[in-house]
């Protein structure tokens, strides 16, 4: 008994690992789709227009994210 | 005089157990890692005192009606106060630097073996015959691996409910004990050149990616891994009311009161755990050093990930970025950002390590999917 | 192998069902129309998120012990949510414009009948056998009419559970669309004389009337229909909080944190109703025409009936703010205001039509204490 | 029975708009009422003080509803 | 026609009775009170409302599934809106006046003794069969004496909550009356020299005894009388989130969003115990002449043991102060800075005030713990 | 059986009283030692520079504190 819980143990672990790298795989591989499709219909002129606010923001955001986490 | 003898009977110099001594001093040092050392304190301050209030004798406060144990029973066995945090979590995470550097996803990938190495720890215990833990319970030892508190509680409440308590604490502990426990392990894994390594600065991201992201991401998941699809939802829905623009009243409110809110009785429930009956036991103190091991396998698989990614990719990447992949978000990656500071006093890392940080998150919620599925 | 299997088995991609791959695109549609189209994204984000995750295949989020499900038991088959809205939409209502000119009251009245005539078209579908609605499920449909959202879920919890999704769904959606669907109407049924009306400016309310208001029309209620106590009370409990001066921490938290808060639950529940089961209906088709219906037949009788008073009238009124009637506001009256400056570019009408808009809430309110008590 | 159903409509539909118009007409004269006796206890001058300040905090929160509506 | 009488038959004047009248004038008065007269506002509008809403007949708002009988099962049963409108009352306090002066505990013990002389009164009013209150409900009549609104609302719904409208109206309503009715026991019981002493300053108090004391408060309690430590307990939370400088957005919220948000509902669901067969009662009256007893007798009690205290402490201390022990935070305190001016136009002793006031809340909840022991 | 009850009463007083009196004077007790051990390990001068900020927050917080409560 003991023995296949240990050898469910191995399995599990390497379905996991798997899936998890399978699945992330196939995230990156969308998101980089997904992000040449995205600039390629709205190109870097229109976004860099907005730049200088969305890095207030971001920086505020990581800023909010720490506060969070850390205080 | 048969009244004052009652009081006598009913107070707590008479009642109290040493098990619940012991746990009123464990409880007193998880408040004074939060309040003095400022380990992750919104957690620890408040698992901590709900530990307090357990450990009165003869009160019905984290038992029958008592408010700790309602909230428990309506946020923790629900799965709804973890589910909650998450959509907070994404209200509040900027996804950019991933978005902007996808193959850090990698990295986060990677530093999820601490989770299943644990989980074969757990069994290997109890094959020995020094524990005796189900798959379910190793399971749920595993998450610890992942550094994400709201992803460890949910799956314990799942999965292993008596042992909740203790997993929450060494989640939260470890997390928290990230500046201590990961240096000493990436300086062993890297060599002083590979420390120094900088990295090429991180394209813009556009709004429009923003927001396509957090719906992409569902959809994966949707088709992929159902199982994994209520963590990663709320946290999608969260990211969504944030970078969509148009309902920032709702995305605020998410960051702020709601999240507190749901943070203080999270913690108070999860204190509610701490009952000396439930805590002290061998298999608290194998689930804290599994859980060290935990956060040790993880930073170095994430290590060596990114060095090899390194050789793989066309930009280069420093590998110390690769610890941050456990999430224990933002402390891995400012870890990550020090030790490279250390090494290249110009090497500013921080949003570099953000990626896979974050990305550690979505690793961590996948892996608990896989438990949930698999174990449940 | 075998666990491989069971990861395929249980995916996303084996299970899912066309029904759920529509619904899935009918849910990016609502957010699609909230996010990038900006109509009524406080519900549309929230309903459309909770609709992709209530067609996950095989996860219990909308049903059984799932967040989704359980906030759907909680918030809204006991009405709370809605009421709770509503105390929120009280404390954010100035109500001044409908006392300085008591008898726009009487447009709000009119434009109710958009709810008895849509009772009606849904009565007339099951007479003519082309649908099956019963009396109370016609009556909930009758209440996409009144424009109002909180007053349509409240009922439809009431009354129609199994059509709660299509209703709130149309019910926001033509919401979001009166730009478009008033406008042609309002044309039609003025002369550009008409619409060049110019008001007189509304009087200065003094804080004694703002504070007596809810009160009496508490009292009003409790005596003459009890049924529409439960919203209108609550609507005059967030006003009376709002314009008493006194306890002005209270109403900043309903206006904000707590207003918020139910939102997001809300929209999460009734998105968990858009499952494709419930929604792929023809019923669901047919509620969405009916909707329709009801809001240009609201908005006609609402000009109709400032068309008459401003026969009767001592004063000027301008019938485009009858449309306004329809309540959904502020966007009915603004149209009105928008209508109005097309014809007259010096002719201010906001404020004027902000009296049958607030009144159009209340009239729907109290059609709904009808429909409750003589449909369940 | 369909027949009776329809019949059921049509008298809730006049009883209903009669509810709504009854109720509505009872509020007019309410209102006009409670108006007229507070302006004569507490007559404008006395209100006319707290005006400016009431039109900004009216505008304020037209504002702040606007906000939350359309937002 | 047969519609028309229905409406006419579920209409509030058809059904209204006579009790329901007189509620709902009862009610009205609560909220002029609180309006107009700014009486406890917070409290006295909410539950004046929730009463009004209790007395509209016919309508299930306060009884079955309606939202405020809902919401007194989850809130008021359980002892979760009271307990955590006293963990927003820590996050609120601030000990230090206290700190600096500990033997200003003992005014606050004095003062209890309104507390005790009530339960007896209630007892006597019984004995003499004018009345017939069990030890349960004398026990809770007392703790008006207490001045302390949740505490009151705690304890009522612990031991009698058929007497838990009348308590909560009788409590909140001397703690507004507070103003009018200890001054003149005040001057009755202290010589105008007495008033005139001035205090020396109080001493600054440390950030480590700010954050100590709440955790050394908690353990007594556990330790000596566990009954208490669900009010004390909470209260010493809210006050270590505030002290404890790292939880500061915990602590935010606490103080506000959710303070406010239970206020809100436990407003609410008190009113909806204001229903006329419940209130009006023979109980109800002498309810509130023993509270107003009870608020006299715990105001001279604290005035004479500061006078006894004065004579054995080796700094001054203004008798006045003593009056402050009966709690109702900070009015009482206010009340014996602004007798004191009248005196000494020099002598400020809201600070000093501030201490007896705090530890009223604190023998309060002492004294409802053994209540709570004893008569359950 | 109702003199009884005024017989509990009494004694629920004198218990009452009694432990109230009990509680608060431990309490006073180990306020004093507490603050006395605090001070001696975080003397006077350490925390004399936290002072101006502290009164500061101390001030605010009395604020707050009565605008909660009188609002
Ligand atoms: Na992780
Ligand atoms: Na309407
Ligand atoms: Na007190």
């Amino acid at each position: 008994m003991e023995a296949t819980l240990l050898e469910q143990g191995i399995t599990l672990m390497l379905v996991g690992m798997g899936t998890v790298f399978v699945f992330l795989t196939v995230l990156v591989v969308g998101m980089t789709l997904m992000s040449t499709a995205a600039m390629r219909l709205a190109p870097a002129p229109d976004t860099a227009g907005v730049t200088d606010e969305e890095i207030a923001a971001i920086s505020a955001a990581i800023t909010q994210h720490r506060k969070a986490n850390t205080k | 005089m048969e009244m004052i003898r009652q009081i006598w009977l009913e107070s707590g110099i008479y009642q109290i157990t040493g098990g619940q001594v012991a746990m009123l001093v464990v409880c007193l040092l998880l408040l004074y890692l939060g309040i003095v050392k400022k380990f992750e304190p919104l957690l620890l301050v408040t698992i901590g005192f709900g530990g307090l209030l357990s450990n009165i004798p003869g009160v019905e406060i984290a038992t029958g009606d008592g408010l700790l144990h309602l909230s428990y029973v309506v946020g923790i066995e629900t799965g709804a106060f973890p589910l909650i945090i998450f959509m907070g979590v994404g209200a509040l995470t900027d996804f950019g630097p991933l978005l902007a550097n996808p193959k850090t996803l990698f990295l986060g990938a990677a530093a999820q073996f601490g989770i299943f190495a644990t989980l074969l720890g757990a069994l290997g215990l109890t094959q020995l015959g020094i524990m005796d833990f189900s798959l379910r319970e190793a399971a749920a030892i595993g998450i610890i691996g992942g550094a994400d508190g709201p992803t460890a509680i949910y799956v314990a409440g799942k999965l292993a409910p008596e042992l909740l308590g203790a997993i929450a604490v060494a989640a939260y502990s470890y997390m928290a004990l990230v500046p201590l426990i990961q240096p000493p392990i990436m300086k062993l894994l890297t060599t002083e050149a590979e420390r120094k390594i900088e990295m090429v600065q991180l394209r813009e991201v556009s709004k429009a990616e923003r927001i396509i992201f957090p719906l992409m991401l569902l959809l994966l998941v949707a088709l992929l891994l159902p199982s994994a699809a209520p963590l990663l939802g709320m946290l999608c829905f969260g990211n969504l009311m944030r970078e969509c623009g148009v309902v920032d009243r709702l995305s605020d409110t998410t960051q702020n009161a709601l999240i507190n809110i749901v943070t203080i009785f999270l913690g108070l429930s999860v204190g509610s755990k701490l009952s000396a009956e439930q805590f002290l036991d061998w298999s608290t103190l194998s689930i804290l050093m599994l859980g060290m091991v935990a956060f040790a396998i993880g930073t170095a698989s994430g290590l060596l990930m990114a060095k090899l990614l390194n050789r793989v990719s066309s930009t280069p990447i420093n590998p110390l970025i690769g610890a941050a992949g456990v999430s224990a978000v933002p402390m891995a990656a400012r870890v990550a950002n020090k030790v490279g500071l250390e090494a290249n006093p110009h090497n500013i890392l921080l949003m570099h390590a953000m990626g896979p940080n974050v990305a550690g998150v979505i690793g961590s919620a996948v892996a608990a999917g896989i438990m949930i599925m698999f174990a449940s």
